[in-house]
């Protein structure tokens, strides 16, 4: 593995070459919001949150993307251009492990192009997770402050420089392109960097045993339980849309006059419309459907199809939920049920 | 069926008036490229018979479902464009039209401008044309009768029109006579008719008239219903008298203990009654009623050792037991007719009505110089009426020689809320003026006057014959009436020299102005009628709608709407008859088609279009949604008149104005604006 | 060139008075501007102030409400309703920092084919000064 | 002082009764400052009520959120009484549904809760951050004190309360079947200073501070669906058919959702400023609903959800409205 050292002094010159040979998306503020945005001029100061709100998710799956241009009653369409080379930076483990997990979806029995070209085009350059917050639990569901998983380039923060380790070809792409920015790594700078990941994982104060859920999930479907946690469910889409590993869309034409696109759109499973039928019918009919659904396509449908749990525990759910619906609290009540 | 649009856009010359500025045919051309057109056609004169039978083959031969005609307003061509779809099987209103060139060509002057516009204006139309509905024009049953609110001269006159039509009138009166203010009035101005000798023949024709029902002492308790279906309820009060059995000799209230004790409304003050009585000779029905407030034996449940009428009415026709009685009926149409209020003297304290016997109101006056009214036609003033309470003895009573009038008594004057002129003051104080003189020939009569209003047929006459006559009119409106020693002081300014006045009189007549009626309310919450600025029953268009009002079916005639004179009211209940004659004799009333319908799957019943509807035309009605009970909208087609109002208050979109729903205009703003 | 700009207004006109108005204005040859739209409903009341939002959002740079004046609805108060309703949304609009002078109201009756015009003119006047909207403009905006 | 003894007592008897479906009050959270919205079926579970400056969530809303399940034929709906603890500002929106008849009086049992302010949580948790264990609270002349787990900690009102509570002018419900204590006294004075704040800026400078709030918008509906006056059957904002609002995420669509959702509420909402606690966007929602409070109040003289029997605000009209507006 190689593994270099970026002085933070640098880090403005860094982000300045990555930005000039790459769409660089770093953690912006809009209005109140936090995201990943493309770097536009001038950036006063890097901050790198511990999260971002919205989860970068949205730079490969952006909650509006155009599929193509039609003009009505015209047989012409058009594709939006192609993607450019990016790169994202700041982006913490747990948001890169879910990308991880999203390929899997995108690539399943089809390849999704939108999806997939921006994720080859794109190098996620991962920031470890030194000072967890109160709801992550990273750790229980095959993570950790410094889980590699998804990322091109890990950064570890040392104090006065920051640690990077390549971790694949990309990853050694965007390195070779910043190759005079960057220091050789000490011994020492390794064990530190495992000492303060050590420390953070220490950190975590929350967690769940996840072993044998996908199986009971399913076993608990008619249990009062659902009813019960879905009563101060709002039935918004904070839980889905801020989620870093839902994926679920839909498609909408939307007309200008004689000019129309189609575009996908997020969705949320949250919603009542997004099991209508066109009858009229709903198999999901009430709130308490939906959050049962939302917590066994995590746990349990998605474990069955690609092996593993969609959840990262960012903790994004728990900490914007309004009326404290708390996923661990949701499982740990699950694996208290009596069948 | 194949609904698909197939659109066929016409576009119109107008001779050269659309031709002129607009480039017709680059707008036939771009309409044919539009959604769904099919056909794209531009003709010299489309409203022409070759322009109509156009389309009308081209909806035969090519199938078309949607009419475009780009040309004058819609509010000219409309209808012909309609019919010319409806005559080639096509629902009407598959109709959309460009108004290219009221609010187009003939506007504008720059050519590639105006053509510009135009296309705009014809994309709109076929835009919104894709998502035309047909709609179906319904109509309803007319039940045959009519039901008249009021028993004055206007109720009266109307009864009889459509009485003598062939159609049943319930003449609804609350008091216990038909007759109303018009019977208490001694001449009529400016031909010096008797009053009653032209009005008491109209009463017997309506208390006798077989298709008239007449209640009176009776009153409106509930409507409900919609044009040609209307449900009443009116409650006849208990008269206590049985109105078979009375013959109205009259024996009962010259026995009854209480004669001559109870003030007549009928005399305004001016003289009294006994507790069972008629109100006036003439009256009808010619029947007895006991009056339950002052009755000794409904009040005290005694009257001596027996009630004294029941003892003298030979064909006993005295019933203490008489309950009201409700009595249900359906009407096809509604007559309002309730007259007015005369202003209450009162309310301008400085003229001293409530504090000086000599000043008297013109009805009141009216009744002093009746044949047959409390003096005989004398004019007696100070048999103690009011104010300064005095014995019987000690009344003294004299004839005035020194009269004045005061005009403008409640009326043009703003600090009681009345600023509109009562249009009849100025004409019943030149005839009431005449009246005096020709009673008390050596009397000097003035009058202190605003303005004089002689407006009709034979008032300027009338006003000139006056003051030749002797009567003077002094411009000035008075500040004040008091007492100086046995005299009244009238203080004013005549406004004409600029000299102050202080007249030493001995009667003081206010000429009182007309008011809507204290009870108008009722009236208004019973048929949710609406009131112009004036307080009086608001009309539907003060020009071309004057006897209608929002309602379809319910008219208004008489002071009910407004002062008016009897000739003019007279002339509007015939035209409220004439109103009421249509759907009648028609026997059927049209629904309109683009009114409100409710989609009840997404109505939440909060009820804010219930609210909005300026006709009452939605309610809320509880349906089974999957088994819950919940309250939705429902639309009364009949009673909307698709004003959209409730469109744009509904927050869910759920109740849709056809012809102008919310997916239809839409398409309509995205051409408009993003084109 | 600001001068070049062409403001695009749409207005609602009530069938009876407004619409009328207008088509007098026809009858009458008075000339005006080409750049007001109208789209004809019956009442002023049955304009759903959310069309004025959708107007500005799908490229108009003006709207314009008109009815009949007080007292003169041909359905009694719809025009109460929604001088109420476009007295809220008037404020709302300029609150939001949509320049005031893109969003006007006018009595206009039947018989006031000048004041068409001169309504007309001012929108369209106002609507120069205020320039083309495209902040707000749907196709403008990541399309 | 909040007597808990008493509130569950009440709670339990109400709950017994078997015309009551449920009560629905707050309970602690998870974790750290959070409380739950808690709905009591049986008895016991009212032991777990509370009611303390924690307890922001305007409950009224979870009486119109339930959704109408379709019913097998023969199944009686179910009609039991709902019970529901009211705050002073919750109160108002449960007369502003009655005014709607989104809620019918006697479907309800009403316990009002005078209140002394809640916390804005934002604040709470900043002041003492990673906070995981449950931290209760409770209003002290004029303090409010949490209790921590390495101690009490004391703290002026005015630091932590949310801003809605700073200017609240109905602390005590304005319609409730029994009341939990005494009423408080009454100390905002409602001047609208933040939305004059605003309107004092250039329509240049207005725009662009909304236009950045709105674009960050997430479109997760949180502030519609958490809103007491959200609930029509079908938001016409949700609607394809007409589309009023496009699905797309981008500054028009947002600005146009907003825009209708305040115009929406204008007259209607009773500003209990769920929509902007609930945002995970930060969008500064009630200055925006604020405005159109003010416009309501000062230009027409209306207040929502104090009277019950008021006509609705958009379905009435005064001859005497202003219109120096139009033209």
């Amino acid at each position: 593995m190689d593994t270099k050292k970026l002085s933070k002094d640098k880090l403005g010159e860094f982000v300045a070459v990555l930005a000039k040979q790459n769409k660089l998306y770093i953690p912006q503020k809009e209005g109140e919001n936090l995201k990943f945005k493309p770097l536009s001029g001038d950036q006063e100061e890097l901050d790198f949150p511990r999260i971002t709100t919205v989860p970068p998710k949205d730079v490969f799956f952006p909650q509006t993307e155009t599929l193509y241009r039609f003009e009505q009653g015209g047989t012409d369409i058009s594709f939006p251009k192609e993607e450019e080379e990016a790169v994202v930076l700041g982006i913490r483990p747990c948001d890169a492990r879910a990308m991880a997990i999203m390929d899997s979806l995108f690539s399943w029995d089809i390849d999704d192009p939108y999806f997939l070209n921006k994720r080859e085009k794109t190098t996620l350059i991962g920031l470890a997770c030194l000072e967890p917050g109160v709801n992550c639990f990273c750790t229980s569901v095959g993570g950790g402050p410094a889980s590699t998983e998804g990322l091109d380039i890990l950064l570890t923060d040392l104090g006065e420089d920051y640690l990077l380790q390549v971790l694949t070809e990309k990853g050694g792409k965007i390195k070779l392109s910043v190759e005079e920015l960057l220091e050789e790594a000490a011994e020492d700078d390794l064990d530190t960097a495992e000492k303060l990941v050590k420390e953070a994982t220490s950190k975590i104060g929350r967690s769940i045993n996840t072993d044998g859920i996908q199986e009971k999930l399913p076993e608990l479907w008619e249990s009062p339980l659902w009813k019960n946690l879905s009563n101060s469910c709002l039935g918004c889409g904070i839980c889905t849309f801020l989620c870093p590993t839902c994926h679920c869309f839909d498609i909408q034409d939307e007309m200008e006059g004689l000019e129309g696109r189609r575009c996908r759109v997020w969705d949320s499973c949250m919603f009542e419309e997004y099991t209508l039928h066109a009858s009229g019918h709903n198999p999901r009919p009430s709130r308490r459907e939906r959050l049962r659904n939302r917590i066994n396509h995590k746990y349990s449908y998605f474990v069955q199809n690609f092996g593993k749990i969609a959840c990262v525990g960012c903790g994004r759910c728990i900490d914007l939920c309004p009326v404290n619906i708390d996923v661990l609290d949701i499982l740990s009540q699950v694996v208290k049920e009596a069948i | 069926m194949n609904n698909k649009p197939k659109i066929g856009v016409y576009v119109c010359h107008c001779g050269i008036n659309i031709a002129k500025t607009v480039d017709v045919d680059a707008v036939a051309e771009f309409a044919s490229h539009l959604p769904n057109v099919k056909v794209s056609r531009e003709y010299s004169y489309m409203c022409s018979d070759p322009g109509q039978l156009l389309i009308k083959e081209d909806i035969k031969n090519e199938g078309l479902n949607r009419v475009v005609v780009a040309s004058c307003s819609p509010r000219m061509h409309e209808l012909t464009f309609r019919k010319t779809l409806a005559e080639a099987e096509l629902n009407p209103y598959y109709l959309e039209m460009a108004n290219i060139r009221e609010q187009c060509s003939w506007v504008h002057e720059d050519r590639e401008k105006a053509t510009e516009k135009a296309k705009k204006l014809v994309a709109a139309a076929v835009y919104k044309a894709r998502l035309l509905e047909p709609l179906q024009e319904n109509e309803v049953g007319v039940e045959p009768a009519t039901l008249i609110i009021g028993g004055g001269i206007a109720g009266i006159q109307a009864a009889l029109d459509i009485a003598n039509a062939g159609f049943k009138v319930y003449l609804v009166e609350k008091t216990p006579s038909v007759g109303g203010r018009m019977s208490q009035l001694d001449k009529t101005f400016p031909t010096l008719d008797c009053s009653a000798c032209i009005l008491t023949p109209k009463m017997v024709d309506v208390g006798s008239h077989p298709n008239i029902e007449l209640l009176t002492y009776s009153e409106v308790e509930d409507i409900s219903g919609y044009i040609g279906n209307f449900d009443i309820k009116v409650r006849k009060k208990a008269r206590y008298v049985d109105m078979d059995k009375c013959t109205g000799c009259g024996i009962c209230a010259e026995e009854c203990r209480l004669t001559g004790r109870i003030s007549s409304e009928y005399e305004v003050g001016m003289g009294n009654r006994a507790a069972i009585y008629l109100p006036f000779p003439q009256a009808v029905p010619a029947k007895y009623t006991i009056d339950p407030e002052r009755c000794l034996f409904l009040t005290r449940g005694k009257c001596g050792k027996s009630p004294k009428c029941v003892d003298a009415c030979a064909p006993g026709a005295i019933d203490f037991e008489q309950k009201d009685e409700i009595v249900e009926f359906k009407v096809g149409a509604i007559i309002v007719a309730t007259g007015f209020d005369v202003f209450d003297a009162s309310r301008k304290p400085e003229f001293g009505y409530n504090d000086y016997e000599n000043v008297i109101t013109s009805l009141e006056l009216e009744r002093l110089v009746a044949a047959s009214g409390p003096t005989e036609g004398n004019i007696i003033i100070g048999k103690g009426r009011k104010g300064e309470k005095k014995k019987k003895k000690d009344r003294e009573t004299f004839t005035p020689k020194e009269i004045a009038f005061i005009s403008c008594v409640g009326s043009r004057d703003e600090t009681v809320g009345n600023e509109y002129c009562s249009r009849v003051c100025c004409m019943y104080t030149a005839k009431l003026a005449h009246l005096l003189l020709e009673k008390i020939p050596d009397a000097n009569v003035r009058v202190y006057y605003m303005d004089v209003r002689a407006f009709g047929k034979g008032f300027e006459e009338f006003y000139d014959r006056v003051r030749r006559e002797g009567v003077r009119y002094i411009r000035g409106n008075p500040s004040e009436v008091f007492k100086r020693g046995d005299k009244l002081v009238i203080k004013a300014e005549n406004t004409l020299t600029s000299t102050p006045i202080e007249d030493e009189v001995d009667l003081v007549v206010l000429a009182v102005g007309l008011e809507p009626r204290q009870d108008a309310r009722e009236v208004i919450d019973l048929l949710r009628l609406s009131q112009s600025g004036d307080r009086f029953f608001m009309e539907a268009h003060p020009k071309l709608a004057p006897v209608d009002t929002a309602t379809d079916g319910v008219f208004l005639a008489g002071c009910s709407q407004g002062p008016k004179d009897i000739p003019d009211t007279v002339a509007q209940a015939k035209g409220a008859a004439s109103s009421a004659l249509g759907p009648l004799s028609s026997g059927k009333v049209m629904i309109q088609a683009q009114i409100a319908h409710v989609d009840e799957a997404t109505c939440r019943g909060c009820g804010f279009c219930v609210e909005t509807c300026p006709y009452t035309a939605i309610e809320l009605v509880t349906v089974n949604r999957v088994g819950h009970m919940v309250s939705v909208a429902k639309v009364n087609e009949a009673l909307c008149k698709g004003c959209g109002a409730c469109t744009a208050a509904c927050l869910s979109g759920s109740i849709q104005q056809r012809s102008f729903m919310d997916e239809q205009i839409l398409p309509q703003i995205a051409v408009l604006g993003g084109m | 060139m600001k001068e070049q700009f062409e403001p695009n207004v749409v207005a609602f006109l009530c069938n009876w008075c407004s619409y009328a108005g207008a088509d007098l204005a026809g009858t009458s040859r008075v000339q005006y501007q080409p750049n007001v739209n109208i789209i004809r409903v019956m009442c002023s009341g049955r304009v759903n102030p959310l069309f004025v939002i959708n107007a500005l959002q799908q490229g108009a740079d003006g709207v314009l409400i008109s009815g009949c004046h007080p007292g003169d609805c041909h359905y009694i108060e719809g025009n109460f309703y929604a001088r109420r309703r476009f007295g809220l949304m008037k404020e709302l609009l300029d609150y939001v920092g949509v320049d005031p002078r893109r969003f006007n109201m006018s009595w206009v009756s039947a018989s006031e084919g000048n004041k068409w015009k001169d309504v007309v003119e001012e929108v369209v006047e106002k609507a120069k000064e205020a320039g083309p909207f495209e902040q707000f403009r749907r196709n403008k905006i990541n399309w | 002082m909040v007597d808990l003894e008493k509130l569950k007592s009440i709670a339990k008897e109400t709950v017994s009764r078997d015309d009551v479906k449920y009560l629905i009050g707050w309970r602690q959270g998870t974790y750290g400052f959070r409380v739950s919205p808690h709905f009591v079926e049986k008895p016991e579970e009212a032991e777990e009520l509370i009611f303390s400056p924690l307890c922001t969530n305007n409950l009224a809303s979870y009486l119109v959120l339930p959704e109408k399940l379709p019913l097998p034929r023969g199944v009686e709906p179910d009609s039991r009484k709902v019970a529901l603890m009211v705050k002073g500002c919750d109160s108002r929106a449960v007369v502003q549904q009655i005014v709607e008849q989104g809620i019918k009086r006697d479907e309800i049992i009403v316990i009002g809760c005078p209140c002394e302010g809640v916390i804005d949580l934002e604040k709470v948790e900043e002041r003492f951050p990673n906070q995981l264990e449950s931290v209760t609270a409770q209003w002290s002349n004029g303090k409010i004190i949490f209790h921590l787990p390495e101690g009490n900690e004391e703290i002026p009102k005015e630091e932590v309360l949310a801003t809605k509570c700073l200017t609240c002018r109905y602390p005590n419900p304005v319609l409730s079947d029994l009341m939990l204590g005494d009423e408080v006294e009454t100390w905002g004075d409602e001047k609208y200073e933040d939305v004059k704040e605003l309107e004092a800026k250039d329509p240049q400078e207005r725009w662009s501070f909304w236009e950045e709030a709105f674009s960050s918008c997430v479109r997760c509906y949180s502030c519609r669906n958490v809103c007491p006056m959200c609930y029509c059957e079908d938001c016409i904002l949700d609607r394809l058919n007409p589309t009023w609002i496009n699905r797309s995420n981008n500054a028009s669509e947002n600005t146009a959702f907003h825009l209708a959702r305040a115009f929406h509420l204008a007259g209607r909402c009773i500003e209990c400023g769920e929509c902007e606690r609930v945002c995970p966007a930060g969008i500064p929602l009630t200055k925006l609903n604020r405005k159109l409070s003010k416009v309501v109040q000062e230009n027409y003289e209306y207040i929502p959800g104090i009277d019950p029997e008021s006509k609705p605000f958009q379905s009435s009209y005064r001859p005497e409205d202003q219109e120096d507006f139009i033209l």
